[in-house]
């Protein structure tokens, strides 16, 4: 496919952002849901082409920071288990749980594999019999369908080892919450894949009910910076629209068929979000139908008792409440080194962007 | 959130596609985008094709994208 | 029972001095290695010299563009380079478990042996073990160099001055791309190969032109990102890397943006950084552009003199961000 | 997880230089190590120089006597000694096994810095590198040493002749065996400890008195029997040796007698062998005698003309028979 | 306990080796028919202390190399399935079997243990329950009691995955064998551990039937040497008497209790010796009682057809009838590091000693 | 055939009795010499006492060879 080049790139961004300048007349505080923006945001430097007046704050869309310290708990009790094999992204390795993390429990001989897809996770256990494979099933709506689709493979294979353990997270009902809590946002950069999939329909409400408008954008530089300059524009103005500028790939209607295997195999559940706490209908568990492989209800396990972190502020920062350098713990005690809150351990999350990308460290 | 990155199907068996991805190949499931061709552009994301990449869009985009930096290079 | 290492081959006793000399001797041997000292005895007189170890565990040992004999030569041969050191000798340990093909270890010697041919090191001393089944994976294999560094020659990661221009010698990632093969399922293109190669040859031409090269730093592990970070922080100065000029091949970007990765802390196995002064760019380009491992070669930034201690990034789109050091090893991730 | 080594350690990044800063650095360090130069850049003028290395995969890494920290620094810098080289620097390769305790690491580290004291070294370079559980059995060290030969000294094996004396510093097959603790259900009194020392001092001292030795060897792997069999090949000289003469304590040849092993093919960690005309004898067993090392050195037999390149020993009935190489690694048996 | 110094030792032997020589008016074929006996001979020099005339030749009795391929080759079988641990002496490690080693078959992953006694294969199998431990059971009548008593403590301490492969071999009958074959022996040291068991009723057939002088001796090489000397005198003076002069540990009766164990555990069979084919009730397995220990009953496996190594004259030299130099192999294709037959690998195997000591490749 | 050793049994439970072996221990099983007591010496193989050694019969056995000795020292 076609791309533009660099000068004309470097020409087009300085075009956008100089028009965002000449509108930046007041605060706006503009939020990146999606963790994929955050880094894509903080990689291309975007935020110091912007004007002090258009803040860019970062949601809780990264998939293992919202991901709570039970889940983790549970995945490494698993992992203790003899005869189990922990297959997961590789996301979720260093992840701390409430006394450590799924890393350390391999260094201490457990058997977790890092797979790049559900489908490596059922192959695993193909080839693993006598062992009993537990995928981590994580992930908004962009990978829910994919791991429900190998749920479905593994059924039509009679594969009888394969396991999911379930900690999937919904957006919209978490951009409900966000939007009813106290913190302001003036607009929102809207996660392009995971639109891809569940299409425009679902953030119809931002607009409607709530009179915030919201862009569905890709994760080239100029895109997201294209985004912005609408929003800007939209509140310039004191327009309100949601716009789709990432139509390649995010049809109106997203992915029927992803939908259709989500609604198969996984159910709606209240879930608990990291820092957020439990919000209605926002997680996703295995129909009774698929329950055969859900873990939680096959393979019983003593699991310790959750504790969160005392001190990490994950909660607010997810929320767009505080931006990380506003926790005292953020570049000191908690580094991606040893982190102290999910947010410092994922690339996508906020507290490790804004460290490894030098924000609140670091200035030329 | 989720990384995807666009592929070209090269090859296909049932809802099994070999995808191009940048000269880089592997095999990705079709079961969340049956229809997918050879020859067509799909979304892969954790070995799975989740949507098709549609060809005029992406040129719409592009061609905004030359519009804008032709505003700039005409503002220099 | 013929063509596997036993443990009797580590033993010390006739099957140890058998190994040595019929598979060892045959293909790595010189008159120094057949001394069979308990030391070798290395008279350099009037030189300054530089002495260096790495341990090489790599897996697979066999990859597109190189195996861990390769590897193992290349990667001392370079760190003794990197200090403007012509580089003679090297020692070599094998850590070799029980039941290992011997095959295969003459194929790591025979590409060891190729690889200090080009290098102009000879081995000069070495020593094997061998580990019952299980105690290790395969073959784990030290070197260790000595050389004489190049008379009026001063490199030093200290020498990084504010003004000084930084170059790469071509493709970054590479390495460590290679040696990822066809893991998670995905198959690279026969144009992606380890960049694995002893730069020695080049450093001295460049040095014989240029004596007054400050730094030279070969990006291993941790990659770019983190090797300049380290020089960054040895001078306390500043650099400022544009990235437009990164060389990144096609093909490790799209793995890079498959995986989550960034190439930047990537291994290499064939690449150095240069610092000098702006003055001797032009002649240093020369160099690297009339040599094999240099065509690529292109200057990447600049040393300044703040933030002293940190690396900034200047984006495609004309950001200005920091780039850090690498922090754990990057994990394939889907988010 | 903090008091384990994790993969991070040896990927090149920040946990790996903080390795290095906060444990290696602090136990080891010295202006060299210091540097953190891609290769130490040591400069010995006017010198002849000994180069060796040497793998360390002994198992339990702690053992009564000693571990393989000491043994590391011990086995190299004896082999640089044994080519009457006062030994200088060395470097240090790890390879670690995720999971790893660190404490451990710490006391081999400790114990490294004080053999290194003792003979005199420095850590010039080192290499950390973490392999995946199982991939490797605790810890593996390699290090590597060079040494300046002393000046009118020229010891070979090659330098064995007709009429020399053949010297043995002391007790042997104690590292052997003390390595070997609590195997086989058998329990070793708290006298039989690893003899594992550094013999640069005493080495010095020898030649600083006699400077015309012949030959010096250290009975390792193989043991005694195996290094005179190495010297009597390359010099192709024969042996005597008086099987009376022969320094081996009683807890030693206990096990021996348990285990069907034989003490002359055991190894050893501070024995050295010195060859030297029968004019000099008295001069060296003086030094010897009067250093902690030397203590029960004694005169064990004669180099001979013949049969050349086999050694003879003369039992305690009087009979002589060949004193072969070590075959294979000694096995305990029953019969 | 006291000993002897070492000149008085040497004076000793020197009288001893005198007299020897005195006597030597006649070439006389002495026969140790002890591998330890032969070890000791060849480590102590005491060859090179006698006269021409008299010839020390060795006998059936290491029993590493009595042992035929068709035993190895089941142990390297049962060493490969999966579940099994060998547990052996470490005398058996290097012995050729028709196509490989049991150390070359643990370098391939076998899993094979060195243990110093049965008991402590019985530990492995108490600490490894989900394994099936083979115990390989070798050895003359000193050994065997040892692994019979170890049975009966498997026994009661119903430990059911311990079991034995059984080549145990009986001296006397050997000895009966070697008499009546064509190789002339003029008399015998004999076995002085065997004896500590078997006692000296065994042996009384040599005296009594054949004429020849036979005595029991220790291993001390003034024992060896003095056995020596009373055999020469013995033949000198045309005498024949059976003597035990190693009464410190060879009560008459041998070892009583011993005995008894050994018959409730064993029952003697005809058994193969390599290269003297099958001797009868020369062997001992396990009664049917003790049925349930025996690997041959309990655990199937497929053995490779026994292939002897063709060249290898084994089988003489374990009769005294050809010494290793007259094996055109001695030394050339055969030696310890690449042994053709099994009498080149145990350290008590007649080539072995032979070579490792020098006699037949090196003369000061 | 069959390496041996004597060892003093300096303890004893049951028929697992410590045998020191010229300053090396081992636990031995006295199943095949149930009579041995401690302070008394025994013949070890395998684990196992095999016999006890008879210290009347050892001293004789010195007392000759030293007898031995004696005719070779007067004859030289
Ligand atoms: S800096 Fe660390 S402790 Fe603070 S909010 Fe972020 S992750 Fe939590
Ligand atoms: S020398 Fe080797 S081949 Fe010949 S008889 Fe002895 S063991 Fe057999
Ligand atoms: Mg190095
Ligand atoms: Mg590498
Ligand atoms: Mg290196
Ligand atoms: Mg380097
Ligand atoms: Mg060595
Ligand atoms: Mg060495
Ligand atoms: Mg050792
Ligand atoms: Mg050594
Ligand atoms: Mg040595
Ligand atoms: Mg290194």
């Amino acid at each position: 496919m076609q791309q533009l080049g660099t000068e004309e790139t470097q020409r087009a961004a300085a075009f956008l952002a100089g028009e965002i300048r000449k509108m930046a007349t007041r605060p706006v505080r503009l939020m990146e849901v999606c963790g994929t923006h955050t880094v894509a945001i903080f990689r291309a430097g975007i935020r110091q082409l912007l004007p002090p007046a258009v803040e860019l704050v970062s949601g809780p869309g990264c998939p293992v920071c919202v991901t709570a310290n039970d889940f983790l708990d549970t995945a490494i009790a698993y992992s203790r288990l003899p005869g189990c094999m922990i297959a997961t992204f590789g996301d979720m390795l260093r992840v701390p749980g409430s006394s450590t993390s799924l890393m350390a429990a391999k260094s201490a001989g457990a058997d977790v594999r890092i797979v790049y897809s559900p489908l490596d996770a059922l192959m695993l256990a193909k080839e693993n019999r006598s062992r009993q494979v537990i995928f981590l099933a994580v992930g908004f709506e962009t990978t829910a369908p994919a791991i429900a689709a190998t749920v479905q493979a593994a059924e039509q294979s009679g594969v009888d080892n394969f396991f999911v353990l379930t900690a999937h997270k919904l957006v919209p009902p978490a951009l409900r919450f966000l939007v009813e809590s106290r913190c302001r946002v003036d607009g929102f950069l809207l996660p392009g894949h995971v639109s891809s999939i569940i299409g425009e329909g679902p953030y119809r409400f931002l607009t409607q009910e709530y009179d915030i408008p919201a862009v569905i954008a890709g994760f080239e530089p100029l895109a997201i910076l294209r985004a912005v300059y609408t929003l800007v524009l939209q509140l310039h103005h004191g327009e309100c629209r949601l716009e789709n500028q990432y139509t390649a790939v995010v049809p109106p209607a997203g992915n029927p068929v992803a939908q259709q295997v989500l609604a198969q195999v996984y159910e709606t559940v209240s879930s608990r979000w990291r820092g957020l706490g439990v919000l209605p209908a926002s997680g996703l568990t295995l129909t009774s139908r698929y329950r055969r492989f859900d873990a939680r209800q096959q393979i019983p396990v003593a699991v310790e008792p959750m504790r969160e972190n005392s001190g990490c502020r994950c909660g607010e920062v997810l929320l767009g409440a505080i931006t990380p350098r506003q926790c005292s713990l953020f570049g000191g005690p908690c580094t991606p080194e040893s982190p102290v809150g999910a947010c410092m351990v994922s690339v996508e999350g906020t507290c490790a962007a804004w460290y490894k990308y030098g924000t609140g460290r670091w200035n030329l | 959130m989720c990384l995807a990155v666009p592929g070209k199907i090269i090859a296909k068996q049932d809802l099994l596609a070999t995808v191009d991805m940048n000269g880089i190949t592997r095999k990705v499931s079709l079961m969340l985008l049956p229809q997918a061709d050879i020859g067509t552009y799909v979304l892969v994301h954790a070995g799975f094709a989740i949507q098709a990449v549609d060809d005029a869009e992406a040129q719409k985009t592009l061609e905004l994208f030359k519009e804008l930096e032709g505003y700039a290079a005409a503002g220099d | 029972m013929k063509n596997v290492i036993q443990l009797a081959h580590g033993s010390g006793g006739k099957l140890s001095h058998e190994l040595v000399s019929a598979v060892i001797q045959p293909i790595l041997g010189n008159p120094v290695l057949d001394q069979m000292h308990d030391a070798a005895a290395v008279c350099i007189q009037n030189t300054r010299l530089a002495f260096t170890t790495d341990s090489f565990v790599v897996k697979p040992l066999f990859f597109t563009g190189g195996d861990i004999g390769k590897l193992a030569v290349c990667g001392t041969v370079n760190d003794l380079a990197m200090t403007g050191a012509v580089p003679l000798f090297l020692t070599l340990g094998l850590i070799i478990e029980e039941g290992f093909s011997l095959d295969e270890l003459e194929r790591i010697l025979h590409s060891m042996a190729r690889a200090a041919g080009e290098a102009g090191v000879q081995i000069a001393a070495g020593d094997t073990k061998v580990v019952e089944k299980g105690a290790a994976d395969g073959i784990f294999i030290n070197t260790a160099g000595i050389g004489a560094i190049m008379e009026g020659v001063h490199i030093s990661p200290l020498n990084a001055r504010p003004g000084q221009d930084i170059i790469i010698n071509g493709f970054l990632g590479e390495h460590a791309l290679a040696v990822m093969q066809d893991r998670h399922g995905l198959t690279f293109p026969a144009s992606l190969n380890s960049d694995c190669a002893p730069l020695a040859g080049l450093v001295k031409e460049i040095l014989t032109k240029v004596p007054e090269v400050a730094v030279l730093r070969d990006p291993t592990r941790g990659g770019l990102a983190t090797a300049l970070n380290e020089i960054a922080l040895a001078a306390k100065v500043g650099m400022l890397i544009e990235e437009e000029a990164l060389p990144v091949s096609t093909e490790v970007r799209a793995v890079c943006d498959i995986l989550g990765f960034d190439p930047l802390y990537l291994a290499n196995e064939g690449k150095m950084i240069v610092l000098s002064e702006h003055k001797n760019t032009e002649n240093i380009l020369t160099v690297l552009h009339n040599h094999p491992y240099g065509r690529e070669a292109r200057v990447i930034g600049k040393v300044t003199s703040q933030p002293a201690g940190q690396v900034g990034l200047r984006t495609a789109i004309g950001g200005i961000r920091l780039l850090d050091m690498l922090t754990g090893d990057q994990l394939p991730r889907i988010c």
